[in-house]
């Protein structure tokens, strides 16, 4: 069984299509890279895979159950977990809240209106743990909006991670990120659990060959074509639309 | 520092916290004994206002017709005290739980909208509520009020007059108490969920958070906050009219809330004594005109202490300590 | 336990010191609403009290009578609860007065009757607010007192039909009701009845019923203020008149303002009054002119007049009592009190405190090419 | 059938006049998305400018509706220099509390100059009584008002969609970065853009005048319905606003006229209702 699957998935808004019977298939501890120009649709599958957006057609199957009418919220809780392309974070919270937050709310606390916060150690302590690994221990308690960039990429993916997803979506993790600050970032992202399916789009190619088993490349909403990175690396026609003119680096 | 020390020094009380209850609590009976009167008034109205920042400040709900429960609560407790059941505290209770009632109701439309289109249908359902209570004049007393409301004893033992002690001690109480629960309340898991919705409302549902439950569930509690303040409001004074219920109150109390500074539960406490403090003693020299200075007080305070009073005091405190 | 001794010392404290006070001066606390919606009436009724001391001077029975001034902002019973019991603990008032709106007026009845404090209502119509206290006199109007005689007065005129428009609140409805219910008694049938709302009414549909509805004769209650011009001028613009329609109401119907907006077209409206700020009479003259000296220019009216006689009611009680400013004494010597006031002959009733006086009834004819209030009928000792 | 056309009407002048009245705020908190509940207030000073010309210094009312524009849109310029620049990018609860600041010290101020009383302007005689149409009774002064409404209408929308001023308020609107990059001067736009949509709310001050009255409360009664009409009309809209008013006059007088004891139910439900399921109005600009 697929950890996530999606089945000729479509999307239309009046006549611009964005997203055109696209099937994918992740199986459990996938890496999987999503690449292709900039409007390719991208990011719109991952709002179809998470529910932000509905599809027009299609399905989206989760560890084998069908999630297409569910609610965002809900595909969460089933282990679907993402990143966004523009830090989308809690800037008057701290790195700790955030992912106190996150943890309360996979363990069904956080609807806990009568208990003090503190009661919840084992929280407090799983949070901590969480920061540490991706390296924002000792910033725990600044506030985020005063984080520098990197470290704002890296809360982004632990907090994707206090839900304990089975799959994992990151929407472009590196982006905008200096090159001083990408080793720390490339570093958790290869240290991610293997367990994880991870499904990602990344205009980073080292990141992209360095860390995928599999490459799909979307082209104005629908695949242009799937393989290994090998394939995809010595493809012709990924060569003329992706690294012919379209790439903007 | 270790994370959970953190974590638990962000909800610790402050020897500032208890000082402020304990001049509270003393300060109008020793030296403002004329006005314990207005005092139980600022009282009611703090707590109304910290129901409105449990949304407000925390949840980020907007709302200019949160008078719509305090009336609720307030008419609740008076056409139980009309109708023969004048005993204050079950009062609240029953206040508390109709307007809570009323609040999760509400609570369907409010956390679909935002913005000006929630501060809109905030601000008609506050309207639709006046008018029903003056519609219903065979259980409201229509637009003349309420008449015949008679709360016992507090405790079978104090009798509320007109000097007001028993009406202060019974409101400062009963703030009090509210009080904790709010604190209790943003301290809690759940409060910092709220939080997080209020920052940033895509982030938590990719978190796996139903914003939607959690908006309702505050919206609710809120709206049992506001209940009793209104509640105690008519024990206290005997009367209930249908501008308990109005849009003037409302935009009054969100006011206070602002002035105050959002979010921070003493913000809301602080807004209350200040502006009610300073209406009845500006009043009192500029009988006709007094809107003018109020007006000039509330235009210094968004020019100069853009968080609100308790902000812009934070900020100076924190300049103190650095210099 | 320390709570209630405080308490008790706190109130013998403030009982001794209101007593050492009470020797030479009598404290009078006014509520009123000197900001808000209800700003303007407020300012009149104040204009009112000023008057008379500034014609009767502020020393009555050896006392100094001293004012206290509160703004309760508007319809606030809340609010003047709490005023009230400020102004008797914390400035050891010794009668209450003013009293603009009918829900204050109740609320600051609870006070009176909890504190026994003489209080003067010197405004708010509604009938049941005098029952509040027992050391409360009125001397305003009632609104049965002015609606309940119209209504018999009209039906008396040989008027069969009629189609009444109130506001709708408590004195529009009360007002109403009166009418009808003394209406009906003589023999009437009321053929429809509209409410038009408190705040910002556009006439128009309510004046479109009327026009569809063709009644015999309409009767009319809105408050003074705006609503009376805004009234007439939808009339007008719709072509009802008189000459089509009896139009009948209480007096605001037809004040300076209205009328200006009517032009002729009011002539012919039939209304019923306490207080005709035309009414030539020397008493009434002379409290005009001097009304119109202080306020520049300004007319009196019945706000202005409420509580011109309230004063006066206060210190001819004073008066008659010797200076003692205790609500047993004064509510004694009031009632039945009965006096000469620029409104006519008017009085106290001494079972109820209730105010007795001759209602005007006035048709607007043209004077000199101008529409004005004559008075045509008058119903003497009107309760 | 004649009295169904008068209550349209009546519904529909009533409608322009709540359209005149909003129209202003549809451009300052619709296009600067600055949320000002002063607005009302600058209604007020239109018509107290009405007021004192024509009662005090004998002016025909005609001749005063430009000056209660000219004299509105120069104070509220001012205002927008000295005091509301400074909150466009302070979030909408510092703008409500400093707006209601100016509409309170409004309010005392009109009380200080010309009484809590209420005034009305003496109209001239071809704007008094009605017209007849057949059996039908059309108030003179109510038809002036749609005409009036018709005509703001128009030159607005010509303004702000075709001129270059138009352009230019909406380039510093959408970007204000890019419209600077562009050499606009984006703080003299803004400025204008105030002055233009409070001078609006002066003229329909002073046309208001004359059905509503004018008195030192004037800024806080009107604020309810206009922020009704801006917001089911859709923010930024003119067309939006315009049917709207309409809509929301007519929708009030039939209410009334039909059903008066629930008449002033409707306005309130219908507005829930509308935003409910339109929240962001009926003709969102975006």
């Amino acid at each position: 069984m697929n950890s996530l699957e999606t089945n000729n998935i479509g999307k239309a808004f009046g006549k611009l299509v964005v997203s055109d019977n696209v099937s994918l298939a992740l199986p459990k501890g996938a890496r999987h890279a999503l690449i292709g120009p900039n409007g390719a649709g991208k990011t719109t599958l991952i709002n179809l895979i998470t529910g932000t957006l509905a599809p027009d057609t299609g399905t989206v199957l989760l560890n084998g159950e069908d999630v297409t009418r569910l609610e965002p919220n809900a595909r969460v809780k089933r282990g679907l977990s993402r990143t966004f392309q523009i830090n989308t974070l809690f800037p008057q919270l701290t790195p700790l809240e955030s992912a106190v937050m996150a943890i309360c709310e996979r363990n069904g606390t956080s609807g806990h209106w009568l208990s003090g916060l503190s009661k919840h150690a084992e929280g407090i302590d799983e949070a901590h743990d969480l920061l540490s690994k991706v390296g924002l221990g000792d910033d725990a308690v600044k506030p985020t909006r005063d984080l520098a960039y990197g470290q704002q990429r890296l809360l982004e993916i632990a907090l994707a991670l206090a839900s304990r997803p089975k799959v994992l979506l990151l929407d472009e993790p590196a982006a905008g990120v200096p090159k001083s600050e990408s080793a720390a970032l490339f570093e958790v992202i290869a240290a991610l659990p293997e367990d994880i399916s991870i499904l990602f789009i990344e205009h980073d190619m080292n990141l992209v060959f360095s860390f995928a088993s599999r490459i799909t490349v979307l082209v104005q909403g629908a695949i242009l074509t799937e393989g290994t990175p090998d394939e995809i690396a010595h493809d012709p026609r990924v060569r003329e639309v992706y690294l012919g003119g379209a790439h903007h680096g | 520092m270790e994370p959970k020390s953190w974590i638990r020094a962000r909800a610790r009380i402050s020897p500032y916290e208890i000082v402020f209850w304990i001049a509270a609590a003393v300060i109008p009976f020793v030296f403002f004994e004329h006005y314990l009167s207005l005092a139980a008034s600022v009282a009611v109205a703090a707590l109304f206002c910290i129901s409105l920042d449990l949304i407000l400040g925390y949840a980020g709900i907007i709302s200019l017709g949160h008078a719509a429960f305090f009336g609720i609560g307030a008419y609740t407790a008076g056409i139980l005290s009309a109708r023969g059941w004048g005993e204050p505290i079950s009062g609240l209770a029953l206040a508390a739980a109709v307007s809570a009632l009323a609040g999760y109701i509400v609570s369907f439309m409010i956390v679909r909208v935002q913005h000006l289109a929630l501060l809109m249908i905030t601000l008609g359902l506050s309207f639709l509520m006046t008018e029903l209570a003056i519609t219903f004049d065979q259980f409201t007393g229509g637009s003349d009020g309420l008449q015949g409301i008679d709360t016992w004893k507090l405790l079978g033992i104090w009798k509320f007059s007109l000097w007001g002690h028993t009406a202060y001690a019974y409101a400062i109480s009963v703030l009090f108490i509210l009080f904790l629960l709010a604190r209790r309340i943003v301290h809690s898991p759940f409060g910092l969920t709220l939080e997080a919705i209020r920052e940033n409302p895509v982030r938590t549902t990719a978190l796996g958070a139903p914003n939607r439950g959690h908006l309702q569930k505050i919206f609710v509690i809120s709206a049992a906050f506001a209940g009793v303040a209104g509640a105690l409001l008519a024990q206290v004074s005997e009367t209930v009219s249908p501008e308990a219920l109005g849009f003037q109150r409302s935009a009054e109390i969100a006011v206070m809330l602002i002035l105050g500074g959002t979010g921070r539960l003493y913000g809301a406490i602080l807004g209350a004594i200040i502006f009610m403090v300073a209406r009845d003693q500006i009043s009192g020299f500029y009988l006709q005109y007094w809107y003018f200075w109020i007006g000039l007080i509330l235009i210094f305070v968004v020019l100069f202490m853009p968080r609100g009073i308790l902000g812009g005091l934070e900020r100076l405190a924190r300049i103190g300590r650095r210099s | 336990m320390r709570k209630t001794l405080t308490a008790v010392c706190a109130l013998t404290l403030s009982l001794l010191g209101g007593s050492a006070m009470a020797q030479d001066t009598v404290k009078i606390g006014i509520i009123n609403a000197y900001s808000g919606q209800f700003a303007d009436p407020g300012a009149q009724l104040d204009a009112g009290i000023k008057l008379y001391m500034q014609q009767h001077g502020d020393e009555v029975a050896g006392k100094k009578i001293e004012i206290i001034r509160k703004d309760v902002g508007g319809i606030a019973p809340d609010v003047a609860k709490r005023l009230a019991e400020e102004l008797v603990v914390r400035d050891g008032v010794d009668i209450l007065a003013g009293a603009l709106l009918t829900p204050n007026a109740l609320a600051m009845g609870d006070v009176s009757a909890e504190a026994e404090k003489f209080m003067v209502v010197m405004n708010a119509t509604t009938p049941v607010i005098i029952t509040k206290s027992p050391y409360m006199i009125r001397t305003s109007a009632t609104a049965s007192q002015i609606n309940g005689n119209f209504g018999a007065w009209v039906a008396k005129q040989g008027v069969k039909q009629v189609y009444t428009m109130v506001t709708d609140y408590g004195p529009g409805i009360g007002s109403g009701a009166a009418f009808e219910e003394a209406f009906k008694a003589a023999g009437g049938e009321v053929v429809g009845q509209d409410r038009t709302p408190v705040v910002n009414p556009d006439f128009a549909p309510f004046v479109q019923r009327i026009a569809e509805a063709k009644p015999e004769a309409l009767y009319v209650w809105v408050p003074g203020g705006t609503q009376p011009p805004a009234l007439g001028k939808a009339l007008a613009e719709r072509g009802i008149t008189a000459k089509n329609t009896k139009i009948y109401g209480q007096g605001e119907l037809t004040d300076d303002a209205a009328l200006e907006a009517m032009g002729e077209t009011a002539a012919g409206i039939i209304t019923a009054y306490h207080y005709n700020v035309h009414r030539d009479d020397p008493l009434n003259n002379e409290f005009v002119k001097a009304y119109r000296d202080a306020n520049d220019g300004r007319d009196p009216d019945i706000y202005s007049i409420g509580a011109y006689d309230g004063m006066a009611a206060i210190y001819k009680a004073l008066e008659a009592t010797g200076g003692d400013a205790s609500a047993a004494a004064l509510i004694k010597a009031a009632k039945g009190m009965t006096w000469d006031s620029p409104r006519g002959p008017m009085g106290i009733d001494a079972e109820t405190g209730d105010v007795v006086q001759t209602i005007w009834i006035r048709e607007v004819q043209m004077v000199d090419g101008k529409p004005q209030n004559v008075i045509i009928d008058q119903i003497d000792n009107a309760r | 059938m004649s009295t169904l056309i008068a209550v349209l009407f009546d519904g529909l002048s009533y409608g322009m006049l709540l359209f005149l009245l909003s129209v202003g705020l549809s451009v300052t908190l619709g296009l600067m998305n600055f949320t000002n509940l002063a607005h009302g207030a600058f209604a007020m000073l239109g018509g107290y400018v009405t007021y004192a010309l024509v009662e005090l210094a004998g002016w025909p009312f005609l001749a005063t509706l430009p000056f209660a524009f000219i004299v509105t849109a120069i104070i509220a310029a001012g205002f927008e220099v000295v005091l509301f620049r400074r909150i466009y990018k302070s979030g909408e609860l510092n703008q409500v509390l400093l707006t209601i600041g100016v509409v309170f010290a409004s309010y005392a101020v009109a009380a200080f100059f010309f009484g809590t009383v209420h005034h009305s302007v003496e109209l001239p005689g071809y704007l008094k009584g009605f017209v007849e149409i057949g059996a039908l009774k059309l108030p003179s002064y109510r038809i002036f008002l749609v005409v009036v409404a018709l005509l703001i209408t128009t030159v607005l929308v010509g303004v702000l969609e075709y001129t270059r001023f138009g352009a230019m308020v909406r380039a510093a609107v959408d970007n204000g970065k890019v419209a600077s990059g562009l050499g606009l001067n984006i703080s003299v736009i803004f400025a204008l853009t105030f002055a233009l949509g409070s001078g609006l709310a002066g003229l329909g001050g002073a046309l208001a005048i004359n059905i509503l009255f004018i008195d030192p409360n004037f800024g806080f009664h009107v604020l309810v319905p206009v922020l009704i009409v801006v917001s089911i009309g859709g923010l930024g809209s003119i067309w939006g606003s315009f049917v709207a008013a309409a809509a929301l006059g007519i929708f009030d007088v039939v209410g009334k006229f039909l059903f008066p004891e629930v008449g002033a139910f409707l306005i309130y439900l219908f507005m829930v209702v509308i935003l409910f399921f339109r929240p962001n109005g009926l003709f969102a600009r975006r």
